[in-house]
């Protein structure tokens, strides 16, 4: 026992010593560093992995077909936060010291807990915070928040978007109609609550909001709510185990799946080839595109996975919709840098400044991403200081029991409602924190 | 509710037909008697006579069905083991309680608890009256220590302790006290001759220097006839007997309790 | 009233859902007196073994006994290395290594069966009696009936298990008394192993009913956390205090997540769904404060 | 040779009863102290202060208060991160509702404020013991992230439900150099360590320990169960409730209910264990290892799968360390149950010896 004792005491020590000596290894003074705090693991790890997955392969298609940016690579480096905001935290700080002379030229966490509890850091270290499709939405206003961007879309235009969608469905108006509104009681889940009371007003429909409490694996009593509402549609807000749960309980409660349409982290693969048969005919929203029928998906197929480098063992989730939307996350990132260079010098890596402004003056056209045969995989963004979002646009997509199908063109949400909401709430965040609002000239 | 009584001065302790019963089953049925200060009062009985619960019963741990209960006077029906410490009630168990996780230092002065006023916080910052009132506490222990001789084992976790010490361990808390009245619950049990002779010692010691008035529970008859002022039988939760160790010893039906039936 | 009903009978359904948890706990709890909190993830390791060994490419039935010999090992393993090294220690010791052994198995089990979520599928639709709904309007999920079904045959199971079987009676005594049981020989350790066994066989049942239900994925081994106010409710030693306790919370939280949001809503205005995932602790908690021994449980007094 | 107490004699009980009571270990306290007080915010890489230092000073403090509870008092409590919790939203309404109250005053507040909950919950202590009083905190855990999740008035009504916390200031200086906000969390931190280490060498703290060895014998002794308890609680609470406020304040910079998970409680309640039940430096050693483990996890297992040619993917990684930290907490039960602290100590009896065996 003694032994054990004194060997475990050891051990103990030797750990915390050994963890003395780690210091942040930088990187290739010459490369341009992403970095990735991903998830791969815990709850929700399957998003991640897919996510991730696809912005690697595309960042090392780019280093393999092109050599990177105007001779510039990419190099990037992951930490698993599995989703927890603390995690989080540590992995930012890690990754940022590793970043070298590019100091981060950005990075994506794909966890609204997370780029909430790194964003006042991101802001002091000069590091652009890209939170496609998720995060602090009031971030739109770049006059506020100069390193934050809520890229593509938010949840507020999302939410307008799907009432958009709906009411053409109903020959445009969607007057005394009931919607019942879904959603994960998080940060993520009620983002969107402003806009939709917001627009149950001017649309006038009756909007019931129904909370499901973290993880959301047990919502007999909301679907049997939900059932004595009897609502014309079910808008959902469900991430990780909430969505096949749901799916499932909707058939459980005998409620129909194609009045159902989820938010774009209730809209791939993995949410719905659990619940089997009952996901049919389940809508979603989405700001790209999945299959690989997309061009630069192939091509990554063919050069990344030809070349051995594949970040997947097994290529079966290729094309998904999260693989897909780790790609296009990618694209935008590659291109902001190709902007940075343009503007600041080619071929050698931008700073954090330098990508913000980038990011800032961002404007991907269609031909553009025809040239990277990217069409129609995601919207055109153009950004500006009082847009960080750039698109607002989505489609919507069917799942058909085997793959999702799009059903609908590119939908914007209502701007003119929604934007002026994330300006108010900006403008509080900026009292709070006695911030002057003002725009970065570079 | 209490009322002054017209007993004298010098009893210490007066129960009345007290009765106890858990579930139905009667632990002590009817039993009066009384403690007189300064006097070694002794409780015999064959196992499950009721002793201990005759003691539990004294320090509120039980609470009688029936029974008045006279302390210094004072008659109350029932209390709770905390406010019989503050009255200066303090006992040993029949099977050690002590805390084991603690020192044998520590555990003595949890038995001085009571006498510490020093609230919390000033516990927290320490320096100043936290710290005087520890000091004055632990010369009252090391007394105690002293006079019960265990010096040397002071900083020792008394889970480490071979039995006979804790149960002198055990004394030495209900001692740190200073009560006015000391229940004994077979302080001896599982003794040695020497060790019992020394806990003799100190029981008989306690009760002439300090004058505390000891009530004591014990199986050695031997012991008991030797050091205790008077006796009280217990058998089957009655009371068979009650008066000087000797008129004890020839009580006939004292002797069929412990002959007739072997225990 | 008839959505009352329809609560309500869900309610039951779910709970008996609830109780099948709670079930596992009673068993070694009983046996050797420790409070298992791994029952839960000893649910989603062996949810996880079945759809892992389907993935190795046994079909179903094969799965299913493959899934239950990894349970006993499982169990054994727990009872040789984990708890037979804690005997004579404090139950709050024993119940922070089962903690332990939670995070163990949560560990362990996607590495050996991986991790990505995936259905089970027992043949049944999980939608609503299309007869019952015509008849009353009443909507009875057809999985649901069944698992309950299901659940009631475990418990007739092991109610003669232990009744008839020479293993069974062993198992009451060592549960009355351990000491006693020593003293007429019944090897303690093996009877353990048995109980962790005839447990992993509980959590698998458990995990097939879950996982038919919600998929295969981690949220499984929470479904721990559904079972402890059941527990108690229904006290630590009792299986029908685990069925009865496991009924009460379902139809209480059921009807409590409908009925008490919209008085709050009108008494502070904003949205208070979602209470759930606490009501049965406060519910259970206030039921202790008013009965410490729970349901079925039986009063002790401390001796001095 | 060098460790001896040889030649130091107790002349007084005063003496006897330091917090260190042999030379070198005051001595190697002041060094320490020195160190961390001066040489680390020199020399210390930004990593270290965010992501390591603060993070274990924090937790070293919520391990503390749930020691108190856990350690002393024997009450197993299961929901510390809701105290957390409360520390933190209450202290960020205070500063946010109160115009220009300082800083320390709000900790305070907050502190007290998570302390009075701490007393609620802890009142069915007096009825229920062992496992059904830990299911019960478990109460205490859901409710009160329900509650801030819900009564939008806690986090100043954000869309969102999460709360940012405010810069904090005294007399002109502003602490958000990583530096100055890991200097703020030593102080108060090491602070109330102290304070802690003298309640529990005092009549308090041996009232808790009394109460968890044998209650009966406590109350016959005269120690009033439900003010012990109940002390203890709120004690516990409050220690947890300053650490939730300074997670909030000088860690993460803006939290959500949620972040006070479940498996928050369970971390705390494991530094607790691994470092050392019932023992104050046991917090601080607990806490460096259950944060600095998943950290050396991902470093090392990297490494070693390169070592080995076998492939780990990062999920993998994840998994392990559950494995490991879930074998840990049985190895510690088994082996050690006073855990780190007292293996610390051990290795101080053995030095007292070395090099002469015996």
């Amino acid at each position: 026992m003694k032994r054990i004792k004194t060997s475990v005491l050891g051990a103990a020590f030797a750990l915390i010593t050994s963890l003395c000596s780690i210091y942040p290894l930088q990187a290739q003074a010459d490369d341009q560093f992403v970095a990735l705090p991903s998830f791969r693991v815990g709850p929700y790890g399957q998003n991640g992995q897919a996510f991730y997955g696809g912005f690697i392969d595309y960042l090392s298609y780019v280093n393999i077909k092109d050599g990177g940016v105007n001779g510039v690579k990419f190099a990037w480096e992951e930490c698993e936060t599995e989703y927890n905001n603390a995690k989080g935290v540590e992995c930012y700080e890690r990754l940022k010291g590793k970043s070298g002379p590019s100091k981060g030229t950005a990075i994506h966490v794909m966890s609204t807990g997370i780029s909430y509890a790194i964003l006042d850091k991101t802001q002091n270290d000069k590091v652009p915070l890209i939170m496609m499709g998720y995060g602090r939405t009031d971030a739109v206003d770049g006059s506020v928040f100069p390193y934050a961007f809520p890229l593509v879309t938010t949840y507020q235009m999302q939410a307008s978007a799907i009432v958009k969608f709906l009411a053409q469905k109903n020959g445009g108006k969607l007057n005394g109609k009931k919607i019942v509104f879904l959603y994960h009681d998080s940060a993520y889940g009620k983002e969107p609550l402003v806009a939709l009371q917001a627009e149950s007003k001017i649309n006038n429909f009756k909007l019931v909001e129904i909370p499901v409490a973290h993880p959301g694996n047990e919502q007999g009593a909301q679907w049997l709510k939900i059932r004595e509402e009897n609502p014309d549609y079910v808008i959902f807000w469900g991430w990780g185990v909430m969505n096949q749960t749901a799916l499932k309980a909707a058939q459980k409660v005998g409620y129909p799946r194609d009045k159902i349409i989820g938010s774009w982290w209730a809209g791939s693969e993995e949410d719905v080839v659990p619940a089997g048969e009952a996901a049919k005919g389940y809508m979603s929203a989405t700001w790209n595109v999945s299959g690989k029928n997309v061009p630069v998906i192939a091509d990554i197929e063919k050069v990344v996975y030809g070349a051995g480098k594949g970040n997947f063992s097994d290529k079966n989730k290729i094309g998904t919709v999260l693989y897909n939307r780790g790609v296009s996350a990618a694209i935008v990132t590659v291109e902001a840098t190709r902007l940075a260079q343009n503007k600041y010098g080619k071929g050698k890596p931008a700073t954090g400044e330098q990508m913000r402004w980038a990011f800032e003056n961002l404007n991907i056209t269609e031909a553009q991403l025809k040239a990277l045969g990217a069409t129609g995989l995601l919207p055109e963004i153009k950004t500006s200081c009082e847009n960080h979002e750039g698109s607002g646009k989505i489609k919507i997509q069917q799942w058909d029991g085997t793959k999702w199908v799009v059903i609908s063109d590119w939908i914007e949400g209502n701007k003119t409602l929604i934007h002026p909401l994330f300006k108010a709430s900006a403008r509080d965040y900026a009292k709070e924190k006695n911030i002057t609002p003002s725009c970065m000239k570079n | 509710m209490t009322s002054r009584t017209t007993q004298d001065k010098d009893t210490v302790l007066k129960l009345e037909n007290i009765s106890l019963s858990f579930g139905g089953v009667n632990a002590l049925t009817n039993i009066s008697f009384d403690v007189k200060e300064h006097e070694i009062r002794s409780i015999i009985g064959p196992n499950g006579a009721g002793k201990s619960s005759m003691l539990n019963v004294i320090n509120g741990v039980y609470h009688p069905q029936a029974g008045s209960i006279y302390f210094r006077g004072e008659k109350r029906k029932q209390m709770n083991p905390a406010q019989a410490a503050r009255q200066g009630i303090a006992r040993t168990f029949q099977n050690i309680a002590l805390f084991k996780g603690m020192t044998v230092l520590d555990n003595i002065m949890t038995g001085r608890n009571t006498q510490m006023k020093s609230g919390f916080i000033s516990n927290a910052i320490w320096v100043g009256k936290a710290r005087d009132e520890e000091e004055l506490n632990r010369q009252k222990v090391e007394e105690v220590i002293d006079f019960l001789e265990i010096q040397h084992i002071r900083k020792t976790p008394v889970g480490k302790l071979p039995y006979g010490l804790q149960k002198r361990v055990e004394l030495a808390r209900a001692l740190a006290a200073e009560p006015s009245l000391l229940l004994l619950d077979e302080p001896m049990a599982g003794m040695n001759v020497e060790e019992k002779q020394d806990m003799c010692r100190f029981i008989l010691e306690v009760n002439q220097q300090y004058g505390v008035t000891t009530v004591l529970i014990e199986h050695d008859m031997g012991v008991v006839m030797d050091i205790s002022d008077r006796v009280v039988v217990l058998d089957y939760g009655k009371k068979i007997g009650d008066g000087l160790p000797d008129d004890v010893k020839n009580n006939p039906e004292v002797i069929s309790a412990y002959l007739g039936t072997n225990h | 009233m008839q959505f009352f009903i329809e609560i309500v009978i869900s309610g039951i359904l779910s709970g008996l859902m609830y109780s099948l948890v709670a079930l596992g706990f009673v068993l070694i709890f009983k046996a050797s007196g420790v409070l298992n909190f791994a029952q839960g993830a000893m649910v989603y390791s062996a949810a996880l073994a079945v759809v892992g060994f389907i993935d190795y490419g046994l079909p179903m039935w094969l799965a299913v006994i493959a899934a239950f010999i990894f349970m006993v090992i499982v169990g054994i393993c727990t009872e040789k290395f984990v708890l037979g090294k804690l005997v004579n220690q404090p139950p709050i010791t024993l119940f922070m290594a089962t903690i332990g052994l939670s995070f163990f198995l949560d560990g362990l089990s996607p590495i050996l069966f991986g991790n990505e979520v995936r259905p089970i599928d027992l043949g049944i639709v999980d939608e609503p009696i299309q007869s019952v709904m015509e008849l009353t309007g009443i909507g009875i999920s057809k999985l649901d009936l069944f698992s309950s079904g299901i659940i009631i045959l475990l418990v007739i199971l092991l109610a003669l298990l232990f009744q008839y079987t020479k293993v069974g009676r062993a198992l009451r005594a060592v549960a009355d008394d351990h000491q006693a049981a020593l003293s007429l020989g019944i090897p303690l350790e093996n009877i353990w192993a048995i109980v962790w066994a005839i447990a992993g066989f509980v959590a698998l049942v458990a995990g097939l009913l879950w996982g038919s239900r919600n998929g295969v994925q981690f949220a499984l081994s929470l479904t721990a956390l559904k079972a402890l106010p059941v527990l108690i409710l229904g006290g630590f030693t009792s299986v029908p205090g685990a069925i009865v306790g496991g009924i009460i919370i379902g139809v209480s939280e059921k009807l409590a997540e409908i009925y008490i949001p919209p008085v709050l809503q009108d008494a502070f205005g904003g949205n208070f769904g979602g209470i759930e995932g606490w009501f049965p602790y406060i519910f259970a908690l206030v039921f202790l404060l008013v009965r410490p021994e729970g349901l079925f449980g039986e009063k002790h007094i401390d001796r001095v | 040779m060098l460790y001896r107490e040889a030649g130091q004699f107790k002349t007084s009980y005063k003496s006897d009863s330091q917090i260190f009571p042999i030379l070198q270990d005051r001595i190697g306290m002041v060094i320490l102290i020195a160190i961390a007080a001066i040489g680390v915010p020199l020399f210390a890489s930004e990593y270290w202060l965010n992501a390591i230092l603060i993070p274990f000073l924090i937790f070293s403090l919520a391990a503390l208060g749930l020691n108190f509870l856990t350690g002393y008092a024997g009450q197993l409590s299961l929901g510390s991160a809701a105290f957390m919790a409360i520390g933190a939203y209450a202290t960020y309404n205070f500063q946010l509702r109160i115009e220009g109250i300082p800083f320390p005053i709000s900790f305070l507040l907050g502190g007290l404020s998570a302390a009075f909950v701490g007393v609620l919950f802890g009142l069915p202590s007096l009825r229920i013991k062992g496992f059904y009083l830990a299911v019960a905190t478990l109460a205490a855990q859901f409710f009160v992230v329900w509650c801030l999740t819900k009564f939008p008035w806690f986090s100043n009504n954000s869309s969102s439900g999460v709360i940012s916390a405010q810069t904090l200031s005294l007399f002109g200086f502003t602490f958000d150099t990583p530096a100055s906000k890991y200097l703020l969390v030593l102080v108060i931190v090491s602070g109330l360590a102290l304070l802690g280490k003298n309640l529990v060498r005092s009549s308090t703290g041996r009232s808790w320990m009394a109460v968890r060895d044998m209650d009966v014998a406590a109350e016959v002794i005269g120690i009033p169960l439900m003010k012990t308890k109940l002390l203890a609680f709120a004690i516990s609470s409050f220690y947890c409730g300053i650490a939730g406020a300074l997670y909030a304040y000088c860690y993460l910079g803006s939290v959500e209910p949620d972040g006070f998970s479940l498996d928050m409680s369970f971390k705390i309640l494991f530094m607790v264990i691994i470092g050392g039940v019932g023992s104050i430096l046991g917090n601080f050693l607990g806490a460096a290892f259950i944060l600095l483990l998943p950290i050396f996890l991902d470093i090392a297992l990297p490494f070693i799968s390169q070592i080995l040619h076998l492939p780990i993917p990062s999920s993998v990684v994840s998994h392990i360390q559950l494995m490991v930290f879930g074998s840990l907490i049985i190895f510690f039960l088994i082996v050690e149950p006073h855990g780190l602290a007292r293996l610390w100590q051990i290795s101080k009896e053995k030095l007292r010896l070395w090099p002469f065996p015996h």
